[in-house]
């Protein structure tokens, strides 16, 4: 991290760049917020550890408007996101300084509260040099630990990967964290019957309040305005009703971004009500990548994407009933 | 349903074959080798199946006649394959016949050096798979 | 003071529900909210913080108002019955009650929302003290004291047993249908419940938030203030703040067209949302920011002008827990003080 | 909860393009090739026009089945029009499917201007489907059915 | 709101039969919007059309809503009724109970419950609808023919006669085309040089027409009226304009061992070369993958040898960029390749060949110097067979599914000549079918068996054998007298199939004209519209569109050129005001869109706008509405909704869909 912030100073003060796109550390161990840095003396505040999950490439929208370059510090997914929106000419890539940071998986503190464990005071083993295995969390209530695998977010154990597709350089190591196989719960979903599906999804939707954090969080939700939000489909409701809005909402919202979601999990992360939100995403990625040819959007930033492409020979919408 | 309408279709069903995709062009007869042999050229099969008069073509000379050298399927431009008309009309009389079907293991037995080359060939198309 | 053994809780909600609906945290698809209660409700007192606060249950996020229907060349309306069912929420907190005192100042003030006061009346609440307070919790900087819940039956769980002490009118009603399952509580059990919460409230990180500064007649220093420009810029502009809150109390109108009529519903709002206060003319609130200071200046400073000082902010902490980018009222607070100390 | 029993009759929405499907279902009528009148058509200018927004938007009104119909895949009058509705469906479908809603409250079926017969025999076994489904109560919104 | 008017027609009885019209009209008062309803007799009629004007005047009715046959009948005539009454023509809105409704239902209650949600539907739309303006385009006066055979020619010549300007381009060295390959044209037999000759010798002294030898299309763009188009002219080698067309540089060149197209590779040209003797224009190419200079360096011949200093090996291909109003497709066609068809022996044996080689065979100029004789040997046949539908009429993946139509005419026309020049030659024609509707055909075929004695076999050829003595055992079967033919021939021709010009895939692409699965480009309508393609602007002339024969072809020539004309004719034209339109407010400038049109319709600019207060330079999704044809892909592209389609957009769409669904 120290590496990090000298690096920051240097670009600031030799003007390379205007300001440094990061994390300011929270009032409690676990809550540091994406932050601008303008001077090197506000960078005392910079923190990049195991807290720091948020993807930080949809804030570059916003900065590719300000006067000068943007240093932003984007993990090996986050720069997926940051191609997709160079491709989409939503973020301008002469504005940004692209610092690829290391990773060795990012944490959540819901599953680190889900152990029972709370009144936390610090948490030690989060940083980002750490070899530690294992999270020391001082509490109110005694000392606990908490194997750091265990305190992962679910993206990292299906992480796609230590490399950086873009950046302008790269600071710190990464580690492979990937432990599981990204499409085997939707596979499990898939096999279940028409009524058990439904009934999962019931139950997950109806927990959803609306509150728009997965699609704000979203790179691919880069719309200056959400049909959802305006009245041009006549869809503008905001309520949860328990009956169709949630599921209007989720799948038109997964459908928007097929083929341009590149799976960086940011909607289950951010999902105050913990709803696999990813789930629909991923099964729009397997089907095209069963379908019509493995695909990653934010790989590069200018092939075809799955929807804007077609070909002569492809499945047709009968294949759903004849896959089983 | 009657019997007769039966036969023709079952001589579709197991031949796989619209015998109305036919456009009378002979290009079968034609191609056939054992043509001067055969009571019901291969061009007629198909009218014999139209007509319904497969107690007919079942009765012909032609039924054992044919090698199913299969000429007349490869060469058909309309994907009629009369030799796969006459081997479903063999089939029926096969299975008429109490399921009597040669096992693989039976043949070395049965092999005969006067037995023509192209027989043998075409045994070997016919169940190759 | 009353006690009943935590294995009889079952039969309790089961004799409750046998009268009137009953709601309280239920675990579904691994998230505890409030809910009316079932034989299968996996029911989970031992969360501290619902995901949202129990306000739903008077204040629903989406209520019909009423429906228009054609006849005809006419339109008949017809109005949404108003609650008249008794109803008991069971498992609230301190600071969730005391939300509702901040709802009630709205609502229930001249005019008076129909809706809310029908449920306000028709509801009983049975409060929870917090056995274990976490490291979010500030309700103590709003003066809520989480062992003493100020509702209409006030509980403890004590090891086994949960203590009970009706403490209004209807909490005394409630408690007389109940009796037959009821025991004799311990008042000296009680009080070493709550001298233990009140120790571990103390440890707190946020025990010393100081709200100095903060009230009604601070509007045009804290309004002007350039540090909302840095503060906003993480907001990601979701409605997760407000939608947890137990205080927000904003709400949208809209219509929905079933094809035979057309239903008026009011569902909750977020200042964050960009359509928030849309009118015919615009939105007076333009940027990311202004709605992002709307929040924070309504709860602490505009509330109070109007409130003889009260704040609407109860100190749950849920925001705090739930921001994707992990923003809050506290941070909020702590920024202006820092800055209060740097000039 | 009312008891009484109606008879089931599902209600249909099919979107037709305008160059290929409309025409064919035109001369399905004219050749008076019926199908049940559960089905009602929306003209669109190609398949490609239809959005998923609509297909959904049906099924929270009410639809019991949802259907789209356009030009032979390389038949497109816009030329590729068809190919994107395609893969679009698809996907959509393939979606539908996972959540739990029955795939066969949804089709797509290829239909030229000349396949009038064609056009009548898919209604004919799409409405034969919902029937076999029954009403959808998997999509539709609560608050249309009173 | 609007005030609607809703006309429901009886249409006779087609629909009142089962349709109870006037209960449609009826609840049509119910609906929101609707001040007017009626129901008559025959709507479409002038009396019905009357109905609507007074209405319209009457009510004031700001749209229309006609319940009566499809909108693909009557849409047009009630626009124009509306137009006329001082209505916008997009504000009416059809109801098709007819084709929809009373003709697929027997049961009245059932069908006049639908015909009442239809028209529900469309009164749902039409509150939703707005006055459209068509847009104008300007038309470009020139014609661009793509193929110089004798249906380019003639389309060009009509063109050029009644006054416009037209480009050919031809992807050869010469026009000509297919005909130019011809001995003899049935059923005149004329021979072919001499009626095509005087054509192309006219098209190219014509002022008014440019042609482009050598060359291809390489790019198209724009739109019926204004098609900007690159023309790639491939380096000829040759300065056409210093050249004297004296033909020494062929002479001299000592690269003769390219096949020469011209006769089908039946026998070899220079490297240096004009494809045959009238070629126009009479200039020579070098071919630069057969010339020595090309391949070593060394050489250099034909430069020294030409007096005029016309060779220039530096010459580089060049890109001419043309504006065209309209563009006419004749591209032609060409034998399909018998790889598949081995039983025929034609990889086999040179005496096998098919009708098109035996034209050159038979031609003064080809190969042979118009001598009937073996290609194997120079031996003069004795017996000649014919082999009619090779790889036409098949149904599998081998040929083609078509009658390739010419193939029975131009046999009989072989087989007279043959007989003619040389009685003692024997013909026997194997055939499936003779087919010979047309003008003096059948007489024709007749004349060959009656008055020339060719022997008419009907029966497909099973195999052609060859055997070790140079002769051919062909293997038929005569299906009328049931036997079996084993016959030897010295020469077999094959009637092989003629499929379209492989190039006019890439071409249909760039013109995105639609084209069948034969390659075949499709036209607009298969009765009404036969020589337009369904893209507006685009024109078929001659065998791109279906097989044809030389008359055919020239007067479809003629017919495409009199539709061009009526283009060219017009200063500017209506377009489509159902275009694509994007709200500037919500677009993102993200580029899904235009990477879904297939019209190339979106194009991308910096705008300033005014977001609710907010000023800011934006990437905005601009639609030319002259390019685009209103197909919609892009609004389901966009996931913001900003982009919308004029006529059918989102908000008319769902109301449709809410007003059936309720």
């Amino acid at each position: 991290m120290q590496e990090l912030i000298n690096r920051a100073k240097e670009l600031l003060d030799d003007g390379t760049v205007a300001r440094v796109l990061g994390w300011r550390a929270g009032d409690l161990p676990y809550n540091p917020e994406p932050a601008y840095f303008e001077n090197a003396e506000s960078l005392k505040d910079f923190v990049y550890n195991g807290f720091c999950g948020a993807n930080l490439s949809k804030y570059m929208i916003e900065a590719s408007k300000l006067e000068g370059k943007t240093l932003v510090c984007l993990k090996p997914c986050d720069t997926y996101s940051f191609n997709q929106l160079i491709k989409e000419h939503r973020v301008d890539r002469e504005k940004a300084y692209v610092i690829g940071v290391g990773c060795k998986g990012k944490l959540d503190i819901e599953k680190i509260r889900a152990q029972g464990i709370k009144g936390i005071e610090s948490i030690e083993g989060a940083e980002i040099t750490d070899e530690a295995e294992t999270l020391k969390i001082q509490t109110i209530y005694g000392e606990k630990t908490c194997a750091y695998s265990d305190a992962m977010l679910e993206r990292c154990h299906v992480c796609k990967g230590k490399e950086h597709k873009i950046y302008d350089e790269q600071i710190g190591e990464s580690k492979e964290t990937k432990d599981g196989e990204r499409f085997d719960e939707v596979s499990r979903i898939e096999a279940m019957a028409p009524a058990e599906k439904f009934a999962f999804f019931k139950k997950e939707l109806s927990k959803c309040i609306r509150c728009n954090a997965c699609r704000n969080v979203c790179p691919a939700c880069s719309c200056r305005k959400c049909v959802f939000d305006s009245n041009k489909f006549d869809s503008s409701q905001k309520a949860n009703v328990d009956s169709f809005e949630e599921k209007m909402f989720h799948i038109i919202r997964a459908f928007h971004v097929a083929g341009r979601c590149t799976d960086c999990g940011e909607c289950s992360r951010v999902c105050p009500q913990g709803i696999p939100l990813h789930l629909f995403n991923r099964k729009f990625i397997k089907d095209i990548d069963e379908l019509y040819g493995e695909y990653q959007a934010g790989d590069d930033t200018d092939s075809k994407a799955p929807l804007t492409n077609y070909t002569f020979e492809d499945a047709e919408p009968s294949i759903v009933g004849k896959r089983g | 349903m009657s019997s007769k309408k039966k036969q023709a279709e079952l001589i579709e069903e197991i031949s796989g074959v619209n015998p109305l995709k036919c456009m009378k062009c002979g290009k079968c007869s034609a191609s056939c080798p054992s043509y001067n042999e055969m009571d019901i050229k291969p061009h007629q099969f198909v009218s014999y199946v139209i007509n319904e008069d497969v107690e007919s073509l079942v009765n012909s000379e032609s039924l054992w006649k044919c090698l199913s050298c299969f000429a007349c399927v490869e060469r058909c431009p309309r994907d009629v394959k009369p030799g796969k008309l006459i081997d479903a009309a063999r089939q029926m009389v096969v299975r008429q016949r109490n399921n009597t079907y040669l096992s693989p293991d039976e043949v070395p037995e049965l092999l005969d050096p006067e037995i023509p080359q192209q027989l043998l060939v075409s045994a070997y198309r016919r169940y190759r798979r | 003071m009353y006690k009943i053994a935590k294995e009889n809780l079952s039969a309790l909600f089961r004799l409750i529900a046998d009268s009137q609906e009953l709601y309280l945290p239920v675990k579904t698809a691994g998230q505890v909210n409030f809910a009316a209660w079932s034989e299968e409700a996996e029911v989970a007192l031992d969360t501290l913080k619902s995901v949202k606060s129990p306000k739903d249950a008077f204040f629903p996020q989406s209520e019909g108002l009423y429906t228009v229907r054609r006849e005809g060349r006419k339109m008949k309306v017809e109005p949404e019955s108003l609650k008249e069912q008794d109803f008991v929420v069971f498992g609230m907190k301190a600071c969730d009650v005391k939300g509702l005192e901040v709802l009630d100042n709205v609502f229930l003030s001249d005019p008076v929302d129909t809706f809310y006061a029908a449920r306000r009346e028709h509801g009983t609440i049975v409060a929870l003290a917090c056995h274990e307070p976490e490291e979010s919790c500030f309700c103590k900087v709003f003066g809520v004291d989480a062992a003493n819940p100020a509702a209409d039956v006030a509980a403890w769980m004590i090891e086994d047993e949960l203590h009970w002490k009706a403490l209004t009118e209807k909490g005394e009603a409630l408690t007389e249908k109940v009796k037959e399952l009821l025991s004799d509580g311990d008042e000296a059990a009680v009080e070493t419940e709550k001298q233990s919460i009140h120790n571990i409230i103390e440890k707190l990180p946020y025990m010393n938030l100081s709200l100095d500064g903060w009230n009604g007649g601070a509007l045009s220093e804290k309004f002007d203030d350039k540090l909302w420009e840095e503060l906003y810029k993480p907001c990601l502009a979701c409605g997760t703040c407000t939608f947890v809150c137990p205080t927000c109390q904003c709400y949208d109108i809209k219509d929905y067209d079933t094809g035979n009529s057309v239903s008026r519903y009011r569902c909750w709002d977020s200042c964050m949302y960009s359509d928030f206060t849309m009118m015919a003319h615009g939105n007076n609130r333009t940027s990311q920011m202004q709605r992002f200071r709307q929040r924070f200046m309504h709860k602490l400073v505009y509330y109070p002008a109007n409130n003889d000082g009260m704040y609407s902010c109860v100190g749950c902490g849920r925001c705090v827990e739930k921001c994707p980018a992990s923003l809050n009222i506290v941070k909020v607070i702590k920024a202006f003080q820092k800055q209060g100390g740097e000039k | 909860m009312s008891i009484e029993k109606k008879e089931f009759r599902p209600k249909i929405v099919a979107f037709c393009c305008n160059w290929c499907s409309y025409a064919g279902a035109d001369l399905a009528g004219s050749s008076r090739l019926g199908y049940p009148a559960d089905v009602k058509i929306i003209r669109v200018p190609c398949s490609c026009r239809v959005n998923p927004m609509f297909i959904l938007r049906a099924f929270e009104k009410g639809a019991d089945g949802v259907i789209m119909c356009g030009c032979h895949p390389g038949d497109c009058h816009y030329s590729t029009g068809n190919f994107y509705a395609r893969r679009r469906m698809t996907l959509l479908f393939s979606m539908l499917d996972y959540i739990g809603v029955e795939n066969g409250r949804t089709r797509v079926e290829w239909v030229s201007a000349a396949e009038g017969v064609k056009f009548s025999d898919t209604m004919n076994s799409f409405v034969e489907k919902i029937y076999s489904l029954g009403e959808n109560v998997r999509l539709g919104d609560l608050r249309c059915r009173n | 709101m609007q005030r609607i008017g809703v006309f429901v027609c009886h249409c006779g009885s087609n629909i009142a039969a089962t349709v109870d019209v006037s209960k449609v009209a009826e609840m049509a008062l119910m609906e929101p919007g609707v001040v007017h309803a009626e129901d008559y007799q025959y709507m479409c009629s002038e009396a019905g059309q009357a109905k609507i004007a007074d209405a319209i005047h009457e009510k004031k009715l700001t749209g229309i809503v006609v319940c009566s046959c499809s909108p693909r009948m009557h849409e047009a005539t009630f626009r124009k009724a509306a137009e006329r009454a001082g209505l916008n023509p997009y504000m009416v809105e059809i109801a098709n109970i007819r084709e929809h409704c009373s003709w697929i239902h027997k049961d009245m209650e059932e069908a006049t419950k639908k015909a009442v949600i239809l028209m529900r539907a469309a009164v749902a739309k039409v509150n939703l609808n707005t006055p459209l303006q068509p847009g104008e385009s300007r038309v470009t006066k020139r014609a661009l023919i793509i193929g110089g055979g004798i249906a380019g020619i003639q389309t060009a010549l009509d063109i050029a006669d009644a006054g416009y300007e037209v480009d050919i381009v031809e992807k050869t060295p010469s026009i000509g085309g297919r005909m130019s390959q011809l001995d003899k044209t049935f059923p005149t037999l004329d021979c072919s040089a001499c009626i095509l000759t005087p054509k192309m010798v006219e098209a190219s002294a014509h002022e008014k027409i440019k042609i482009y030898t050598y060359s291809e299309v390489e790019n198209v763009s724009g739109f019926v009226g204004d098609f900007t188009v690159d023309i790639r002219k491939k380096a000829r080698s040759v300065d056409m304009d210093k050249c004297t067309g004296c033909g020494v540089c062929q002479e001299k060149c000592p690269s003769k061992k390219a096949p020469s197209e011209f006769n089908r590779g039946l026998n070899n040209r220079s490297a240096i070369y004009t494809p045959f003797a009238q070629a126009i224009p009479n200039v020579p190419v070098i071919d630069r993958e057969a010339c020595i200079k090309f391949k070593t360096g060394k050489c250099g011949i034909c430069s020294k040898v030409c007096q005029a200093g016309a060779i220039d090996y530096e010459q580089k291909d060049e890109i001419i960029t043309e504006k065209y109003g309209a563009i006419v497709v004749a591209t032609g066609f060409d034998t399909i390749n018998l790889d598949k068809y081995d039983e025929y022996a034609y990889s086999q044996s040179k005496d096998v060949i098919t009708s098109l080689e035996l034209e050159r065979v038979m031609n003064a100029a080809g190969p042979t110097h118009g001598h009937l004789e073996r290609l194997s040997d120079g031996k003069a046949p004795k017996e000649m067979v014919f082999i009619q539908c090779v790889g036409s009429r098949c149904s599998d993946d081998r040929g083609k599914p078509y009658c390739s139509k010419i193939c029975c005419m131009y046999t009989a026309k072989h087989a007279m000549l043959i007989r003619d020049k040389y009685p003692d030659v024997n013909v026997t024609v194997f055939y499936i079918d003779v087919r010979t509707p047309g003008k003096n055909f059948d007489e024709f075929y007749r004349r060959a068996v009656e008055q020339y004695g060719v022997n008419y076999i009907k029966g497909q050829v099973g195999k052609v054998i060859p055997q070790p003595n140079g002769k051919l055992l062909v293997q038929g079967s005569d299906l009328l007298d049931n036997r079996q033919i084993l016959k030897e021939a010295d020469m077999v021709v094959l009637a092989t199939a003629i499929e379209p010009n492989p190039d006019v895939r890439k071409i249909a692409t760039m013109l995105t004209a639609s084209i069948d699965t034969n390659n075949f480009l499709t036209e607009a309508h298969a009765k009404l519209r036969p020589v337009e393609s369904p893209t507006a602007g685009i024109f078929l002339s001659g065998v791109c569109q279906g097989p044809k024969d030389i008359p055919e072809t020239v007067a479809q020539a003629g017919a495409a050129a009199v539709k061009a004309i009526g283009l060219l004719a017009k200063d500017k034209l209506m377009t489509n005001p159902c275009t694509a339109h994007s709200d500037e407010l919500l677009c993102n400038g993200c580029s899904t869109c235009e990477n879904v049109c297939p019209y190339g319709a979106i194009t991308y600019e910096d705008k300033e706008v005014n977001d609710h207060g907010i000023r800011e330079v934006r990437r905005l999704a601009v639609v030319n509405s002259a390019l685009c044809q209103g197909c919609g892909a892009c609004t389901v592209a966009c996931p913001s909704g900003a982009m919308d389609l004029q006529g059918f957009s989102n908000r008319q769409i769902i109301a449709e869909v809410d007003a059936i669904c309720r």
